[in-house]
């Protein structure tokens, strides 16, 4: 097994006022930029947001998480932050319709990030739908250490890709697969999967994606003997640790079933112990 | 005008003092630890625990939760560690904080109270027991126990009995009744020191993509600022026919004007519990507007205005503060 | 795909039928008359009006409502010129629009209700009779009716006798119980057509001004989004156990998806009341919402909608459209 | 009895998509000038406007009214209306903070208007607060029609007292009254009332403002035998009669008490007949 860093979990979060500084279209998604100050510095990737949406007299009472896409440094706002935010119902689409200036109440940062191995790897990085936000800043990451990382994005269609140029800098090789074949290749970020580790030559799978995504690539992760760390998407109510709504059937290191809180024992979690099969259904 | 330093703001249940009467809704603020790096826990009146049961029990399945106008549904299903693990566990760390304890326990069955009682009885540093009788009683068929003033009673005499004088008994009752004043009473007269007002409202909500229940127990509790006016009758009929027990408020609170009004209806506690979710500041800073409410309205001490609102209606009867500016909102 | 022209929107109570499953809700469009302008009555499945007492009653005291999140409270105390002037004025005038109409009654004794219903007996024009069961029972404590399965078994009974067996009776259930189902059981061996599900919660908002509770009549109804979940819940458990009861849901319903929800749950037809505060034109909206929201999921007719969250979880259950992209919001 | 002429209710009112044209900070109120097309022609002073507040997630329900100061038209958006919003509660200050450009879901015009004379006589207009909004669209039309039209403004203190230099070219003679002396003279609008009226120089009160304020002018004219419409204000839900939450308690033709709707039965109500002592008190 590859040496993998867990960063503690929570430990910076905060909740602060952000200023969203831009916040643009990008296929059928909105790209956001909130100014976040000193906290950036503590955002790893994998690491998500969790906003309140909706204004002052909002109905929607619980707030709305998001992967940190990227995190960077801009001499006139500090720390920042970018979301690709898909819209999806009420709470997102009021976030996609946020104009530079506005101002939102953020809990950041929160979860698990990926491990980041302590010697160069060969990684194998696989996004689904806006699934790919937090993989260009873990790219960079795995670069920053040496790492080979070949990334495969998948979606229904083209404009439910996310692949920003200046991402795919801290990429080795790309490829794109979309169900109606209107970019890249036709057909899902699995097919390939098989071949891509059957000769040994990935280290280490990280994927963000819908929950039946991750569970394929798990199967086949399992199968091929590869590590692989998936950010996992359940809903959650408090985002924080306190409600036990978002929780994820895990194998325990007693063996046993345990049910983990996909918040603050994750997103990112270990493919191989999650009990895909067991996702959504009554337990014993 | 009274201030910050002479204001009295503790409040008593049973034998036990809190200095504030915040605290945090059983369910919403697990054992306390996610929460104490927003703020130190022995700052608000007590941590309740999430209700624990006899043994370890993995809960419903996922989707748990539904957002509703103004509110959310909950199907956690009791998910927890087990009465040992907890003890062994939760109640040290909790003590490390110097937060006062309020256990919340849950059973299945009449004697499941009791055992969990029985388990709490020597544990040191608990300061009162919160029975969640809000659980389906698997000897009746599964009719939940605060829904029928026979087995409430059971379940709190159960209690008493087994716990012994010293630890206050609160017991938490539903609002899904037909009179809440009824249980409240049976539980009282059956050893209950106060009352937690109130669980959640049976809901449900289907997902109209699957066009099924969307939660996977169905059936889910309905809380948030939603069942507010609910949560506020309630504490208002029980304070009116019960006055002397203290009532635990709770439904929807996320200012200190909503804690005001449980307080005015009859209240002498608050908890604050889907409001954690949206802000996880949320109890503390409830705590610090009712406090400046109460004072500005020229109270000495919470206790004055516990029940303010059920005075008579009469031209001599005192009118605090009916010309200030503070927002309904 | 089955298409506007094709599609069956029809719902039918006791003997009668309504071509479109959409209702006012009783209180929420008072006769009709202020409604009109915004949208021709005859295209709605019926005007539900609003509850008339034997007696003019001049209702409760102003403030007559609060806004709590996402609902409101109101309590009118049934505000009504009696049933002669309703008889004369409101009945012929509605006739005149060609809308159907469902006279809603309520009563303070159960003789009242069958002195009601001997008046409307001969009335032509009538469609249905809604009775509004959650009205204190003066004989009983003022113990509201439909809180107590005896009284509302009495009041049917005695509607059933006194209007003979053409007119649709629609007994209309409080949530406020501790089980709903009880009473729709009682009701419906009673003589009850259908059942409408829900009335208001009962709520309670304090003025933190004034310290008292706001309302003039002290407690009010709650309505509106906010109950939603109570609502779904309540019409889910009774078509459970009374499948081939018509119900007319109602609750917070402002949107087509709403109304689907209700269907799905088991209504055959579904009321709007709130939401036509906030816009005068909401029932209308509903009603094209929702049946566009059934054509699209490949529904032929309404009926073959109600209930569908039941259907048993197997692999060969028909599974409409669950990839489709409609908002859940 | 003077001769009245009163307008048929709510027969034009349709519910409209406005603009909010610009909105403008004036003493403790907004100014918020909003475009209402071809509805502009139909609104008559007295009458008003329910809005939908908080945007599309809103928790807030219920409109909120608001009574036409000022109808006018613009080339380039047709018709507008002016309001005159206090920031009072979470739906007020909503609108408050609308931007010029954001889109308001409105019902117009709703309720009854002021009773306009058809023989030039000599009117008095007293208001309350933001109560003196309508009061300059109704002077305008007086004067129209060769009226004498005196004016009497009040509030608690200055920043609350709305009176702005368009309006005042309507009136012919204008008085402050602040309870704090902050503006004009110190007391009540009432203090002079009695003097004024009692020598016969007014034929008809027009008012609006706080409950209490006008059941006090309607005492005053009562007893001096002077025409008094007031404009009143009781909580409205539906703001269009179905709802029966608005009542006032009046005599009716034939002696009894009736309880009529202030918001469709009103906001304009003949001071005479409304039973001020039962306002809010049970009634047998
Ligand atoms: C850890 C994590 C990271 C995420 N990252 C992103 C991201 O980078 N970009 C992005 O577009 N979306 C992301 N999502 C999904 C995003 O949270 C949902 O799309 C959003 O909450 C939907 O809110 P809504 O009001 O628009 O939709 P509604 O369907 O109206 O929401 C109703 C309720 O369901 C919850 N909910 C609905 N869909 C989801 C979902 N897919 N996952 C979790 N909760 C959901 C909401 O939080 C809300 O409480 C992430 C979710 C999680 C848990
Ligand atoms: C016919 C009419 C004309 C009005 N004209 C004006 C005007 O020109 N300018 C202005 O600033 N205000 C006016 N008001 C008052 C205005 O409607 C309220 O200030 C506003 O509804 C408060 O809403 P909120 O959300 O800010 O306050 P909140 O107190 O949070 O409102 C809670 C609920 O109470 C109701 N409510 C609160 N205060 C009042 C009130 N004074 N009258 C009626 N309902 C109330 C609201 O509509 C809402 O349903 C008028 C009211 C009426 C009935
Ligand atoms: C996610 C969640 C879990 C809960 N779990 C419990 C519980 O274990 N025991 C209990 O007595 N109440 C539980 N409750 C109910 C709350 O303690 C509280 O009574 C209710 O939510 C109303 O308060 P609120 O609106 O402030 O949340 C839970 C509520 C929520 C939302
Ligand atoms: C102002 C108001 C008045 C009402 N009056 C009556 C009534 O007279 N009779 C009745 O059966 N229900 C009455 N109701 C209850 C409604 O018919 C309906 O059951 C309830 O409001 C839930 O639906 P909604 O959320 O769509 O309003 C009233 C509700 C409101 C808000
Ligand atoms: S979202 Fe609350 S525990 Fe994870
Ligand atoms: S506000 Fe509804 S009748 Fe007047």
């Amino acid at each position: 097994m590859v040496g993998l860093n867990m960063s503690p979990i929570n430990r910076h979060a905060r909740q602060i006022e952000a200023v969203v500084l831009s916040n643009k279209r990008v296929g059928q998604y909105h790209q956001i930029m909130i100014s976040v100050h000193d906290l950036a510095q503590h955002a790893r990737p994998g690491n998500f947001v969790a906003i309140a949406v909706g204004g002052d007299s909002s109905a929607l009472i619980l707030r709305r998480a998001f992967a940190i896409s990227r995190v960077s440094h801009r001499a006139d706002y500090g720390g920042t932050m970018e979301l690709i935010v898909a819209p999806h119902g009420a709470g997102s689409r009021w976030l996609c319709s946020q104009m530079d200036g506005a101002s939102l109440d953020v809990v950041v940062p929160l979860g698990t990030a990926f491990g980041i191995p302590t010697t160069p790897v060969r990684a194998l990085l696989i996004g689904g739908g806006y699934g790919s936000a937090p993989l260009f800043g873990l790219a960079e990451v795995l670069k920053g250490r040496g790492c080979r990382v070949d990334m495969i994005l998948g979606a229904s269609t083209s404009g439910k890709i996310y692949a920003p140029q200046e991402g795919k800098r801290s990429v080795t090789s790309l490829n794109i697969y979309t169900e109606d074949g209107s970019a890249g290749a036709t057909g899902k970020v699995t097919d390939p999967l098989r071949e891509m580790i059957a000769d040994g030559s990935v280290d280490v799978i990280y994927s963000c994606g819908p929950m039946g995504m991750l569970a394929a690539i798990s199967k086949i992760a399992v199968e091929a003997n590869v590590v692989h760390q998936c950010a996992v998407e359940e809903s959650m109510a408090c985002g924080i640790g306190v409600c036990m709504t978002c929780i994820i059937p895990m194998r325990t290191d007693s063996g046993e079933v345990g049910m983990m809180r996909s918040c603050i024992e994750g997103p990112v979690m270990d493919g191989e112990k999650v009990q895909w099969n067991l996702v959504g259904k009554p337990h014993a | 005008m009274h201030n910050a330093s002479t204001f009295d703001f503790s409040t008593k249940i049973g034998h036990t003092w809190f200095p504030t009467p915040l605290f945090t809704a059983s369910g919403c603020a697990s054992s306390g630890k996610e929460l104490a790096q927003f703020f130190p826990l022995s700052e608000i009146g007590a941590v309740v625990t999430k209700s624990i049961a006899l043994k370890p029990r993995l809960g419903r399945p996922t989707p748990r939760m539904a957002e509703t106008p103004s509110g959310m549904l909950n199907s956690i299903g009791l998910q927890g560690p087990g009465i040992d693990a907890f003890l062994a566990d939760d109640i040290p760390w909790l003590m490390t904080q110097n937060a006062r304890i309020v256990v919340s326990i849950s059973g299945e069955t009449v004697d499941e109270y009791s055992i969990l009682a029985r388990r709490l009885r020597s544990v040191p540093g608990i300061s009162a027991v919160e029975v969640n009788i809000s659980c389906p009683n698997v000897e009746n068929r599964g009719l939940v126990f605060a829904c029928d003033p026979v087995s409430s009673r059971a379940v709190i005499e159960g209690v008493r009995r087994t716990i012994g004088g010293d630890i206050p008994i609160i017991a938490k009752l539903s609002p899904d009744v037909t009179d809440i004043t009824e249980i409240a009473r049976e539980v009282v007269s059956a050893g209950a020191d106060g009352l937690s007002l109130i669980n959640t409202l049976l809901g449900m909500v289907i997902n109209t993509q699957t066009m099924r229940p969307h939660l996977g127990g169905k059936t889910g509790g309905l809380s948030g600022p939603a069942i507010r006016p609910v949560a506020v009758r309630a504490v208002y009929q029980v304070h009116q026919v019960l006055p002397k027990i203290p009532i635990i408020g709770m439904g929807g609170i996320r200012s200190g004007r909503d804690a005001f009004e449980f307080i005015l209806a009859g209240a002498s506690g608050v908890s604050v519990g889907t409001a954690i979710f949206g802000n996880p500041r949320a109890i503390m800073d409830v705590q610090n507007e009712l406090k400046e409410i109460l004072i500005s309205r020229g109270f000495a001490s919470l206790s004055e205005a516990v029940g303010y609102a059920h005075r008579e209606d009469s031209t001599g009867a005192l009118q605090r503060g009916a010309d200030s500016e503070e927002s309904e909102g």
